[in-house]
């Protein structure tokens, strides 16, 4: 079993990344390797509620998140800094996740045997 | 862990983030538009990793497309081809490819 | 039982519009497939519809089999009893009752 | 060392098709296995047979070909992605739309599964693009 890190640092809409991105950490998962996924930078507006991208025709992919425990991923992590930095907190999200200083992730992202972003 | 930067450090953040939390045992390969931060009057963020135990690599067929001339970069930089580049990935683990 | 031909309906055969899916329409399309449905078929036609209500994503085949797992036991999530159920492809036909847009895979 | 590599970037727009054709080339000299090319994103159109750049610029999509041809590489394009932006299987090509895919010759269509058999085989992956 690998662990794989998955770093999500842009916003969820506007293209299709961050939809294809997930099914490759839903994969993961679903072939029984470890998968941490990490919000970092502007990826941390990706867990904003109230995300209503049907107002520009694209579908709604924040509820894809909510699916994450359905295959077992519960290592969902949010950089405390890029949270600071962009004045949010973990009221805000849709999803429960720790949040964790950046120097801890770090010291996590080097036991990984693959670091994804995109 | 092996960082590959592949954009300008004008126009995205990933090489300032790298190296907020990069420590003696990372390596920065800077390759594609990231290579301009290897000058030494960039104001990259680079300028500030004299004397860190940081090592920075900039691939020099990179460079050359872009008129990077190896004289006008910051002396800690080191310089690799694509044999060298295969090499950096062969000795670290794990590699994270920022974009 | 409402006459299947009213409805539109995709290159594929699957619904358009899931807005006009009901229990009746499930049935018409199975039967339309010679399938009839039983309370089987239902447990995992109900399961997708619930899914997709919930996360607005449609899982893989693989995805698929690991969900069912988790919400309706291991026995459930596998491709033998998947495939007795619905021998022609059970990822493409549970989405097709169930009123879903055809997976990418099923094409 | 087992290496597989994805591209994630379209040819022509975004240098990741070169930056990778010339890290493949580098590992193979240095005796590294390929272990797989996986595209996924818009690194699909890296796969379009009728990709016709004017004669006196690189020929990506011929590139790749070849190096199927000549060293046997597995080069993979996924099928989700594949089919949002308009690349076809063979077999559904035909199917739905009634003509040839524009699948390049060495290429083949599969799904996530091979990625996760390269990450999980392989002693490294490397992601090109965007």
């Amino acid at each position: 079993m690998k662990n794989i890190f998955f770093i999500i640092d842009k916003p969820l809409h506007g293209n299709i990344q961050t939809q294809e991105f997930i099914d490759i950490a839903l994969m993961a998962a679903a072939f029984d390797q470890r998968v941490l996924m990490l919000f970092e930078g502007d990826g941390v507006y990706a867990l904003l509620q109230q995300q209503t991208p049907e107002a520009i025709g694209l579908k709604n992919s924040s509820p894809l998140l909510k699916a994450l425990s359905v295959y077992d991923i519960n290592d969902v992590f949010v950089e405390a800094e890029s949270m600071r930095e962009r004045g949010l907190s973990s009221e805000q999200f849709v999803i429960e996740v720790n949040v964790c200083p950046r120097a801890e992730l770090k010291q996590q992202q080097e036991t990984a045997d693959q670091l994804f972003s995109f | 862990m092996l960082y590959i930067i592949n954009k300008s450090h004008t126009d995205n953040l990933a090489l300032s983030k790298c190296l907020q939390t990069a420590s003696a045992t990372d390596v920065v390969l800077l390759i594609e538009h990231a290579v301009y931060a290897a000058l030494e009057l960039s104001q990259s963020p680079l300028t500030a990793m004299a004397g860190s135990a940081v090592t920075v690599y900039a691939l020099s067929p990179d460079m050359q497309a872009r008129g990077v001339q190896q004289a006008a970069c910051l002396d800690f930089i080191q310089y690799v081809d694509y044999a060298g580049f295969v090499e950096l990935v062969a000795a670290n683990q794990p590699i994270r490819s920022c974009f | 039982m409402l006459p299947l031909d009213v409805l539109a309906r995709d290159e594929y055969g699957f619904l358009a519009d899931s807005g006009q899916w009901n229990e009746a329409v499930a049935e018409a399309l199975a039967a339309e497939d010679g399938l009839q449905l039983t309370p089987a078929h239902w447990e995992i036609i109900q399961f997708m519809r619930a899914y997709y209500a919930e996360y607005q994503h449609q899982p893989n085949a693989r995805l698929f089999g690991q969900a069912i797992k988790k919400s309706l036991g291991a026995d459930k999530g596998g491709s033998l009893y998947l495939y007795r159920l619905f021998p022609d492809g059970p990822l493409k036909y549970a989405n097709k009752y169930a009123g879903l847009p055809i997976p990418p895979s099923c094409i | 060392m087992k290496i597989s590599i994805q591209i994630n970037a379209s040819p022509y727009q975004h240098q990741a098709a070169d930056s990778a054709w010339h890290f493949i080339q580098a590992a193979l000299v240095a005796g590294h296995q390929i272990y797989r090319v996986f595209f996924y994103h818009d690194g699909i159109y890296n796969a379009l047979r009728d990709s016709r750049p004017p004669g006196d610029e690189r020929d990506i999509v011929k590139r790749w070909s070849a190096l199927q041809a000549e060293h046997g590489i597995d080069l993979v394009v996924c099928v989700s992605s594949a089919q949002r932006r308009g690349l076809l299987e063979q077999s559904v090509a035909r199917k739905v739309g009634g003509y040839e895919a524009a699948l390049a010759d060495g290429f083949r269509i599969a799904g996530l599964g091979l990625l996760m058999e390269a990450i999980i085989d392989a002693d490294r992956h490397i992601c090109f693009g965007s």
